[in-house]
């Protein structure tokens, strides 16, 4: 097992290596010079200013040796300043992050606590109305765009039902409030979020699920189960859900880029101040330094949690934790 | 010799998407007590339908369209479903073509078989691990503490196949039904595995309904030998007899056949 | 039941793509016009499915969206399953380390968000019809890439294309003849798949204000609208979403259909 | 001598599960070596994992061998892929399903050159009457064809290009026992026909005494014993020959 980790972090290094250059690359592809970009908004900047700022951010250093500088402040999480209001871009990105985060995990939580038992419900039922309803449902639900199912939502639950703040991540008095108020508050901002990150990936999850299901059931070993006179309760729950759950796992890692993905669009909807949002912001002004860092942040993301799910698939099936004898 | 089991008109219909197919059509079939009875027949000959309906272990689009399958005077056909799991590994138990797939992947050997110990019996964890112990001696597996804590892909098949016969007569089946369980295995190992289960037949004195298409092991093994043809019984003899003088056209085909290849 | 689902895809998928060829046949307005009789009105004779909030014909725009959307997602997955098939292929037929290098290079291409890659270039490159079609292409071959070489890889165990190299085919031949025409089918359905995803993409993007700049309408950017007219005109939500859900729905109806027939 | 096999080994890397320490190294064949005269008809015979396919593979040149050389003797074999045909264990996974049968069947025909197109069709109907089929099968997919069908249509592509050495791999081990009947019938009927050379490989002892005149016994990728079949048949003289005839004859 140790090995196997062990052989798995340092595969991370070359995949590291390779986010980053191709980070570097696509950041490099910006017709113009990026000190131009910056300043050029800003009439009072001469040429021979401009000259000076590339030769101070070694603009005028060959590429790899630019992309060496960089990777060095990368590894002292020194990603520049961000061009809009000149404050470093880590600071900004620690300070939204939390917020992308809670929504995400709650969304992930959300998904995987309805998806399951929906789908093993589906799978147990396979070819019923209820079935037939839901795979319908799913379908629906896979189709929709993630930003017109918020639209749609907002238009009931806040405007027609009135029932839910329309944006934000609490009220604005939401400092006097005593703390069970603050989590109410909390609470209902957060509601239509969750809910929204959560649909495309429920609907792949529950008839993942479904299928797993109904592969496991009709595993020759569910007829052993059964020959030997178990009920059917057990051999549903102990013998199939066993090995359909269990390839579930790397499904949460797989999710991961939709749900950071989806973040950009129901952050920039519901007015959520989380790194969707504020990368939104730094595609729209160009903000190169901070587009660049959260590139960087969230295929790292991605790929721990890909490492994660993998080590964790690895450890829960036997057939891979032991070898034959 | 009385009659264990006997199946009356046993007809077997699966329902596919655009149509439908009678695997088994009107079968009789009897197996006396402490008897080996074998059903010879090809592939799509309707032998392991038969014997998966026998305690209705049939796939979802499978339906018995009628016939009785009595035990003992029990008509198990029209029992519901829990009295018939309370037969199924009691009173009746099954062994399949490839044990490695037929045991589940995710659970340990021991954990299988403690499954199968317990469940007639309501036994302490104590006496249950002793029983399994002793279940895989009488298989002939050296290791049983390492058999125990192995997963099935950790062992061969021969070794798969013997757990799970100590599985199947944890609870000392009146009748094994033994589904094509050497198949999947490499002649000297099939050898090995048969010994065992005669042997472990002279003992405890089940019997055994065994589905082959191999009709030397038939030779070997059957005091009854039934051929099975498109659903139907065709001809069932004693063994001596129906190697001698076969009667229905296909056994005679099936026999020129294995004289002409199944043996040396 | 698979052949149902793929007649009512086609269906759907025709009705939209003859509207979008047929567009200025069929459309009762310019889309950029502008009826001086009132914005934001809601749906009429005179306007089927209502105006927007400059006083445009919905209906027109929609149809005219639809060129949009749809030429989008068709070339951005010619683009995509080309460099997918290109690579898969390659990956699958050679193995060895050219095979590991494409995977490492996919494993790396798939650590990033496709929207937050997408988003960055565009941003870079600034948000034009034709960078959008090649961004989501260059950024969504991956999946067809994995997918063609495990097909490969699994052809090339079959024992008929071990019986070809016996009587003495080529690799060519044996690419050409008999592992294309046999891997086909699975890219046909991802690739299918892929159109409904880049629409999505697309969507999206535009609903962001980075994709397709107004006044050239496409389904996206119609709704960026509906942010500020939600509980005013409900019409300007509901009717361009309507046909975004409508055309994925038809391509999916297209995929499982395909996939039911290939077995 | 039409075939010599010279000290071949063979390894193959496995992965052993994900936490056991790095790759282990299988012999599939190790140090093998046998020669065959024309017209001469080599049984090998083994359990699994004893590197029976293995050999056939390497024989073939569909997979190279670590070491060792094959040697077909050039006076006899001019064209290596034209005179040397191989017929797989599994008739189902043999044939190209997106690909009529007239295709296949003209597939080595047009490879070779053996005969001008227009010939091509007349061929085809040619070799299927040969393996008891007839031209109503030249337009169908082999998904239309039971399991003997589609291995007599495999026999039909072997023989196609007119070859004088041929492996049968497991030919009939997956086919019903009076199908198997049937078809080793029709090897030995085309194997007069032809004059072809064969090795016959097979686990079932009982086929290889038909089939063969020199018999191999293999087990983990090494010959334990090899010989004229009676010789082997009758006075095995290694344990594993004998376990082997046991095991076949019953105990």
């Amino acid at each position: 097992m140790l090995t196997y980790i062990v052989r798995r972090l340092l595969g991370i290094i070359p995949m590291l290596l390779g986010i980053t250059v191709l980070s570097f690359l696509v950041i490099k592809l910006a017709p113009g010079k990026p000190v131009m970009l910056q300043y050029s908004l800003n009439p009072k900047i001469s040429l021979e200013e401009i000259r000076r700022l590339e030769k101070l951010e070694g603009f005028d250093k060959p590429l790899h040796i630019q992309y060496l500088n960089w990777l060095k402040n990368l590894s002292r999480f020194n990603f520049g300043r961000s061009f809009s209001d000149g404050r470093p871009v880590t600071e900004k990105i620690i300070e939204r992050l939390p917020v992308t985060l809670a929504i995400n995990i709650l969304s992930l939580l959300f998904i995987f606590a309805i998806a399951l038992p929906w789908g093993i419900k589906c799978a147990l039922k396979e070819g019923t109305f209820f079935d037939n309803a839901s795979a319908l449902t799913m379908f629906l639900l896979f189709a929709a765009p993630t930003f017109w199912l918020a639209l749609l939502l907002m238009q009931l639950f806040c405007i027609n039902l009135g029932l839910l703040p329309i944006s934000g991540i609490a009220s604005l008095d939401f400092e006097y409030f005593p703390w069970w108020k603050k989590l109410w508050d909390l609470g209902r901002h957060m509601f239509l979020p969750v809910l929204v990150s959560s649909l495309g990936g429920f609907a792949g999850v529950s008839r993942y699920m479904r299928s797993n299901m109904i592969e496991a059931m009709n595993q020759p070993y569910i007829y052993t189960a059964r020959a030997k006179g178990l009920s059917e309760a057990t051999v549903i729950y102990k013998h199939a859900l066993r090995n359909a759950v269990l390839p579930i796992v790397t499904i949460i890692g797989l999710s991961i880029p939709g749900l950071l993905g989806g973040s950009i669009i129901f952050e920039s909807i519901f007015a959520i101040p989380g790194i969707g949002r504020l990368f939104y912001e730094a595609a729209t002004m160009r903000d190169l330094n901070l587009i660049m860092a959260e590139v960087v942040l969230v295929a790292i993301l991605t790929m721990l949690g890909n490492l994660i799910a993998d080590i964790a698939y690895a450890y829960v099936d036997p057939r891979i934790r032991y070898g034959k004898r | 010799m009385g009659n264990l089991l006997e199946i009356r008109n046993l007809k077997v219909n699966f329902n596919l998407d655009d149509q439908v197919i009678t695997a088994v059509d009107g079968v009789d079939l009897d197996v006396r007590e402490g008897e080996v009875l074998v059903l010879a027949g090809e592939s799509g000959s309707g032998k392991t339908v038969t014997a998966l309906s026998i305690t209705r272990l049939l796939p979802r689009t499978a339906e018995i369209v009628s016939g009785s399958v009595m035990l003992r005077g029990k008509d198990l056909a029209r029992l519901s479903e829990d009295s018939l799991a309370a037969i199924r590994g009691k009173e009746i138990a099954y062994i399949f073509q490839e044990p490695s797939s037929f045991l589940n992947p995710v659970y340990t050997i021991g954990n299988q078989l403690l499954e199968a110990i317990t469940l007639h019996h309501g036994k302490d964890k104590e006496e249950a691990l002793k029983e399994a112990r002793e279940l895989l001696a009488l298989v002939k597996i050296r290791e049983p503490e390492r058999v125990l804590l192995d997963y099935p892909h950790q062992l061969s098949g021969g070794m798969n196949q013997r757990v799970f016969l100590a599985m199947a007569l944890a609870c000392r089946p009146k009748l094994l039904i033994a589904d094509e369980p050497t198949t999947s295995l490499d002649v000297t190992v099939e050898a090995q595995i048969l010994q065992l289960l005669m042997e472990l037949k002279m003992r405890l004195g089940f019997s055994l309904l065994f589905i082959t298409h191999n009709l030397s092991i038939a030779r070997r093994i059957a005091d009854r030998v039934s051929v099975m043809y498109k659903g139907e019984v065709v001809e069932e003899a004693l063994t001596e007899d129906i190697f001698k003088a076969p009667k229905h056209s296909h056994t005679r085909e099936l026999i020129r056949a294995y004289e002409k290849i199944g043996r040396l | 039941m698979g052949s149902k689902r793929l007649l009512f895809g086609c269906l759907i998928i025709g009705i939209f793509s003859l509207l979008a060829i047929a567009a200025p046949l069929v459309s009762p307005y310019d889309p950029s016009s502008i009826d001086q009789a009132g914005l934001l009105m809601p749906p009429s004779a005179r306007h089927l499915l209502g105006t927007d909030g400059l006083g445009r014909d919905l209906l027109s725009r929609i149809i005219y969206g639809a060129r949009i959307s749809l030429s989008i997602g068709l070339i951005a997955v010619g683009i995509s399953v080309a460099i997918g098939l290109v690579f898969g292929a390659v990956s699958g037929f050679y193995g060895g380390l050219i095979d590991s290098l494409i995977m490492r290079f996919v494993d790396i291409m798939l650590c990033f968000p496709t929207f937050y890659l997408i988003l960055a270039v565009t941003a870079i490159l600034g948000p034009s019809i034709f960078n959008i079609m090649i961004i989501i292409g260059l950024t969504s071959w991956m999946g067809t890439a994995r997918l063609i070489r495990a097909e490969i890889l699994s052809l090339k165990e079959r024992e008929f294309i071990q019986a070809e190299r016996a009587i003495g085919a080529s690799s060519s031949r044996i690419i050409l003849r008999h592992l294309i025409p046999n891997a086909i089918g699975p890219v046909m359905v991802n690739a299918t798949l892929g159109i409904a995803g880049a629409i999505l993409v697309e969507s999206g993007l535009s609903f962001l204000g980075l994709g397709v700049q107004p006044p050239t309408p496409s389904w996206g950017n119609i709704l960026i609208e509906s942010k500020s007219t939600l509980g005013v005109a409900w019409w300007i939500t509901v009717f361009p979403g309507a046909a975004i859900l409508t055309t994925i729905l038809g391509f999916n109806f297209i995929a499982e259909g395909l996939k039911k027939k290939i077995g | 001598m039409i075939l010599q096999v010279k000290n071949i080994t063979k390894t193959f890397i496995v992965e052993r599960g994900m936490f056991k320490r790095g790759a282990g190294l299988v012999r599939a064949l190790d140090g093998v070596s046998f020669s065959m005269e024309e017209y001469s008809a080599l049984g090998v015979v083994g359990e699994s994992g004893s590197g029976k396919t293995t050999l056939a593979k390497i024989i073939l040149g569909l997979i190279p061998a670590n070491g060792g050389e094959v040697i077909f003797d050039e006076r006899m074999i001019a064209d290596f892929r034209k005179d040397v045909q191989i017929i797989f264990q599994n008739p189902y996974n043999s044939l190209d399903p997106k690909m009529r049968i007239i295709n296949t069947l003209a597939e080595p025909l047009l490879i070779h050159r053996v005969i001008p197109r227009h010939a091509l069709k007349e061929r085809a109907i040619e070799l299927l009457r040969m393996v008891g089929l007839d031209e109503g099968a030249l337009s169908r997919y082999p998904i239309e064809f039971s399991g003997g069908q589609r291995q007599r249509i495999c026999i039909a592509r072997a023989l196609a290009s007119e070859p004088k050495f041929i492996v049968l791999d497991e030919p009939i081990s997956s086919l019903d026992l009076t199908i198997q009947a049937e078809m080793l019938d029709l090897f030995l009927a085309l194997k007069e026909r032809f004059k072809l050379t064969y090795i016959f490989i097979s686990h079932n002892l009982a086929v290889i005494k038909q089939m063969a005149d020199q018999v191999i016994v293999m087990e983990s990728g090494k010959i334990v014993e090899q010989g004229a079949k009676d010789a082997i048949f009758n006075s095995p003289a290694k344990d594993y020959t004998k376990l082997l005839l046991e095991a076949a004859r019953g105990w």
